[in-house]
């Protein structure tokens, strides 16, 4: 039900987009908080809905098949959890609870330049009066622009990491805005001195909470791959039978059935990949979920750039164009696949937790 | 989709893993690890212990001396078998032969036949293939025809697995030449003793000997040994390919891999293997085990009931790639050894022929070469592509 | 088979390499190696500098000013300015409307052509394409009608390489309908600027612009543009696919990755790159060498001008693993550059977005995406297959 | 022309040996000799032809195509190249003319157990009245089973390789006599104090010298692997043309012509790795031959179980019969690709030599 609603919600999302209607901008974001998507991962003492991580798979795919560009996995499914775990008492509080209504939204700010995917930073933030000053770069925030607050990891001395909150409209922080292939706003930003009041430590955390947090939002971009390679493949196989070369559809010949079939059985093995990891995650234990995360990270990415790489190829030139959607699913899964870690990165992970 | 082992499940796998562990007769075990395939002889006491257990026959109804096992349960007891190199037992009988029994054989049948199947006193094979009639049993020429309270059948059978030490095969045959050409087929249990009846083993190149010819020239068999209706074959044959394609013990062979390649590899780097290559294989085994996390998966969502157009695929996929990764398994394991593995090793010893070679050497090319097999049948990965296409895409 | 470079073929390898390093600009060079395709006015000054030394036009015919090579020298040619970052200037007019003229063409359309295509002064497309016939030129629909001295076409192409920026367009066009579908084509040199021609940029995927869509209405060619015979056009069309199948600059692309990957993978060390990634890294740059050697040789095994069947199968076998290596080659880039070639990077613009990230890192997703077309263009690679079993096996 | 009597000559090879007529056996090896295959590489000093490698490699596609047992890889190019490498004076010309004429016939023992692909060797050498006395093992020596003696590396004090010749009927040479998967006569032995005459020593060499002699007798089980390979696709392709399924010949599904595709594309891109060999080995270099010896042999083993599996897998039930060819092209690759090193191995070799 909750899978149906979501499809018909996102159902003209890419053509809405394509007509330059800008349905990436907060209008979308306004629309996902009535429906109630961005409460569905805050507890529900913040006014969330508690929810599962199952539904959030859910809308993670429909959001992946719908090639939609709202920063639901940054804003609502990380930033989120990065609040819960850091934030404490009333600022915890009004802080999930202006997420899960939509009225704040907040941009994690984890990675930074030339340090590819390692969480432990390098800005740093020192005490400045009653407050704050941070100084460093964070880089490829995804949903940074039209953020409210960037969700920023500094180093607070010796090894210890503070998660702060700073307002985008501090005049210290320099953003460079751009779109990645997917088309999607991003930000990189530096921060030069940035004065920070008291409040905006959010909390003391270490790395290992934080990949714990990053591993449900691994879990849903990987849903959302799915998602998107699952209709990449429909896409492909309704081209074929519509689409006539030589006197007969192109889905009469034999080598281009099989073509559609092996992809199919990659993307349905992400299926199974999932399901997998998320059985995992309801039993717990901190190793066995992050091998199920990085299994299914590698399962997924591994195949992703594949599938609809040949979901371009067997369209021809209709493929490469902008207009027709189904480039657009390549494009995304290029930039999703390093996203929070790469195939590499998580296999070279899932071997050090073998056992 | 979500699919939790409940407590019972759980408590189940440990009766089953303690069982495999006090009962499982070790020679039986290690010969089954090498990979060849165990003779009737040998597998008889294990499988008389199975039957006391009331577990000989997973999958047969609980009413026939089945096991009368939950799906889950059915897996959890295949897997455990392949992890603790347990053999498959009278395949034919158990899987095939048993279950059509059971649903379509007269009282009279299952009463001769079912336990002293279940006992592993009365084995079968299945005539299925034919010389011209490979994926396409339509075109299926053995011939039976009434003759008094008799058929007298003949034909030639092909890729007859175990037909050497069977007692039964459960034949199909045409009995109406006239309708067309699926309509007219019956499945039949012909005594493999029967006069007329000349089974010649066909040497394979994976070096064990399972397959055979049959030739049957005018063999007698009794009437009332036509299982069912005659001419209601066609519907028997393919309730018993679907049988045989959610058979899942891929996945128990599977996990024995990936259970034993880390101790392999470490074994081998005091045999000269590079600790470089070491470091590749382990790479490839972790993205085996990878792929076959998913695979268990793509398995456990048929018996967990999902539904939808996929389900008709499923069992193809896991085929294919069932098959794939037996083979991926196989090499590596083959990799890691190296130069060991080249010797002919025979069926009935595990002993290494290299000088300094591990016993795990033994089997390991029998192996590899025999999963080019898996690639085949029950119906090759083109026909298992052939039947996706057509269930989701056509 | 063999085949040794002689010494006068080593000598002249070192004379375009030396009149590479001196002559061609590095900006044009820079903007290449990013992967964006260079604009009209760029590429310019470079064509005049070749044409100035006689080196304009590879493929034709001395006596037409080509540069008279042998195909080896024709391949060294090539794969030096692949190494060296050149840019291929002027494709279509330097490959295929200069051929066909050249062959088929009258000695005024030669008079009045060949010359400026030489200088850069005059660039071409082509108009093969259109949006029912792709890999099927037999169901063209564009018509040529004549009319007094003109000929007026109508139509729709698409596909278009530099149509947006092309003086003419080598167009394919149904001049009688009357016989089969192959018999009736003509080629018709058709002026981009003609009345009723427009040409619409299509937007790719991979962020450059180089396609087009042409929609021709009533537009009005004087007669003796059409090249050689009426309805010869089948056969023309024939000659130009063949020289296009042949055309090897992927090597010089290949050895272009190959050259510069080893030297990114030390880079990244320094940007987060983990040593033992980089370790996989190498190794998958070791595989690809080593299949690049192996496809070079295909292809010096059709230039030295092997015999017998798989002469047929060669040009269609290199195509098709010609484009998957250049994918591999773009996958191992942008896998070694990781995050740091997400952003959209502007074809004119090789400046990194990302804080930090090396210039290298623009352009690489453009050019991944691009080679997705290479598994297309001059024929699918099923197609390929196609026609290899055809040529081989039937 | 030598391609084409080769051919020919090999043609029954198989069909014979099926029958039980063991063409593996002393009258091959004597026609060989007859031939002048034998001789082909053996210097003209000392009687040979001092042939070049390309006509060894056609030999070696021929015997790769027809399933040849000989061991004419082994006692034929890399014994005659060991010899002619170490020993010297009257003695390397009797036994390099001895070996051409097909009158003594020698097995390399280069490899040792639990030494995977080393050649350094663990027998040992040590001088013995005015012999010398071996001890150790040498184990997978192709031809060893009928040889007249043993090509023995084996270490004599530091450092310094011998190479010795052992005849077969050495009492304390204690043989273990085994048939490989491909159906190839095999031994390993043991040397048990065996005493050896002074000329057992055929002379002093190196690792490095061994390791180019290897080189040529790589090259020349690539091109029987080629031969092998090329032999597989043209069975499957006519054996496609004559099953008929469903009413039709199998060779009319575009899926199945396109596997066959495939294998001729995959077999093809060997050819042209050996000739690339070929180019450098004319050039010289060791580190350049060295390099495309390994790239050969990476190249061709990377692709030719699949190639040969893919044969087997076609045929459908017949491909896994003994009595029909296209197995045994798999069985005999399985063993190739672990002959003188592995596809890790040479591509280990290949990554050090880079540059």
């Amino acid at each position: 039900m909750l899978r149906d609603g979501a499809r018909r919600y996102l159902a003209d999302d890419f053509a809405t987009r394509r007509r330059g209607d800008g349905a990436a901008g907060s209008a979308g974001w306004r629309g996902y908080a009535d429906l109630g998507w961005l409460a569905l991962l805050a507890p529900e003492d913040a006014g969330g809905l508690g929810g599962d991580i199952e539904d959030v798979l859910i809308l993670a795919e429909e959001m992946g098949r719908a090639l939609s560009l709202q920063p639901y996995i940054a804003s609502a499914v990380l930033a989120t959890g990065l609040v819960d775990l850091v934030a404490a008492g009333q600022q915890r509080l009004d802080l999930l609870g202006a997420m899960a209504s939509g009225d704040r939204r907040f941009a994690p700010a984890l990675y930074e330049p030339g340090r590819r995917y390692r969480l432990e930073p390098e800005v740093r933030a020192v005490t400045s009066g009653a407050g704050y000053r941070l100084s460093g770069a964070k880089s490829l925030i995804a949903g940074g622009a039209g953020a409210d607050g960037l969700l920023v990891t500094a180093l607070l001395g010796d090894g210890v990491v503070g998660l702060f909150l700073a307002a985008m409209e501090n005049a210290a922080i320099f953003p460079t805005r751009y779109a990645t292939i997917d088309d999607a706003d991003t930000i990189d930003v530096r921060f030069e001195q940035v004065e920070l009041g008291p409040d905006a430590l959010l909390g003391i955390t270490t790395i290992d909470a934080i990949d714990d947090v990053l591993d449900e939002a691994r879990l849903a971009l990987c849903a959302d791959t799915l998602g998107a390679l699952e209709r990449a493949v429909e896409i492909t196989a309704d081209y074929l039978k519509t689409r006539t070369q030589f006197g007969q559809p192109l889905a009469n010949f034999q080598a281009l059935q099989h073509s559609v079939v092996e992809m199919y059985i990659d993307a349905d093995s992400i299926r199974s990949s999932l399901y997998n990891a998320i059985a995992v995650f309801d039993r717990g234990g901190r190793e066995d979920r992050r091998r199920a995360v990085s299994s299914c990270w590698v399962k997924t990415f591994d195949a992703a750039k594949g599938i609809a790489g040949m979901a371009v190829h067997l369209h021809g030139g209709i493929g490469m164009t902008t207009e027709y959607p189904v480039g657009h699913y390549l494009r995304r899964v290029m930039v999703s696949e390093r996203s929070f870690g790469d195939v590499e990165h998580h296999l070279a992970r899932y071997m050090e937790l073998a056992g | 989709m979500k699919l939790a082992f409940s407590a019972e499940d759980e408590a189940f796998r440990a009766e089953v893993r303690s069982f495999l562990a006090a009962e499982l007769p070790p020679g039986l075990a290690r010969r089954e690890a090498a990979g060849f395939h165990n003779k009737r002889a040998t597998v008889h006491p294990w499988q008389q212990k199975l039957c006391a257990k009331g577990w000989a026959a997973p999958n047969w109804p609980a009413e026939f001396g089945g096991a009368g096992w939950s799906p889950i349960q059915r897996y959890i007891f295949e897997l455990e078998c392949g992890l603790a190199n347990a053999p498959e037992y009278s395949l034919i009988a158990m899987s095939m032969a048993g279950p059509v029994l059971c649903r379509f054989g007269s009282p009279e049948l299952q009463q001769e036949f079912l336990e002293p199947m279940l006992k592993g006193d009365c084995w079968f094979c299945q005539g299925f293939s034919e010389p011209q009639a490979g994926s396409d049993l339509a075109s299926l020429r053995t011939r039976a025809v009434r003759d008094g309270d008799d058929y007298v059948i003949t034909g030639q059978k092909i890729w007859t697995t175990d037909a050497h030490m069977a007692d039964y095969m459960i034949c199909l045959a045409r009995t109406d030449a006239e309708v067309k050409p699926q309509a007219g087929l019956s499945m039949i249990i012909m005594p493999m003793d029967a006069p007329g009846v000349t089974v010649r083993p066909i040497d394979t190149i994976d070096g064990d000997a399972h397959v055979n010819e049959v030739f049957i020239e005018d063999a007698r068999v009794p009437a009332h040994y036509l299982i069912g209706e005659p001419n209601s074959g066609w519907t028997q044959a393919k309730y018993l390919l679907g049988h045989e394609r959610t058979h899942n013990a891929y996945l128990g062979m599977l996990r024995r891999y990936l259970a034993r390649i880390p101790a392999l590899i470490d074994d081998e780097l005091c045999r000269g293997l590079p600790a470089a290559e070491a470091g590749e294989y382990r790479r490839r085994h972790a993205r085996l085990a990878i792929d076959v996390d998913a695979l268990e998966w793509s398995v456990l969502r048929v018996l967990a009931g999902e539904e939808g157009p996929a389900l008709g695929a499923a069992a193809s996929a896991i085929s294919i790639r069932g098959a794939a990764y037996l083979l991926r398994a196989a090499d590596l394991e083959m990799a890691i050894l190296g130069p060991q593995v080249v010797p002919r090793f025979g069926p009935d010893d595990g002993a290494p022929l290299v000088a300094g070679a591990p016993p795990a050497a033994a089997g390991r090319t029998t192996q590899y070469l025999y999963w080019w097999a898996a690639t085949i049948f029950g119906g090759s990965d083109e026909i298992q592509r052939n039947i996706i296409w057509s269930t989701l895409f056509r």
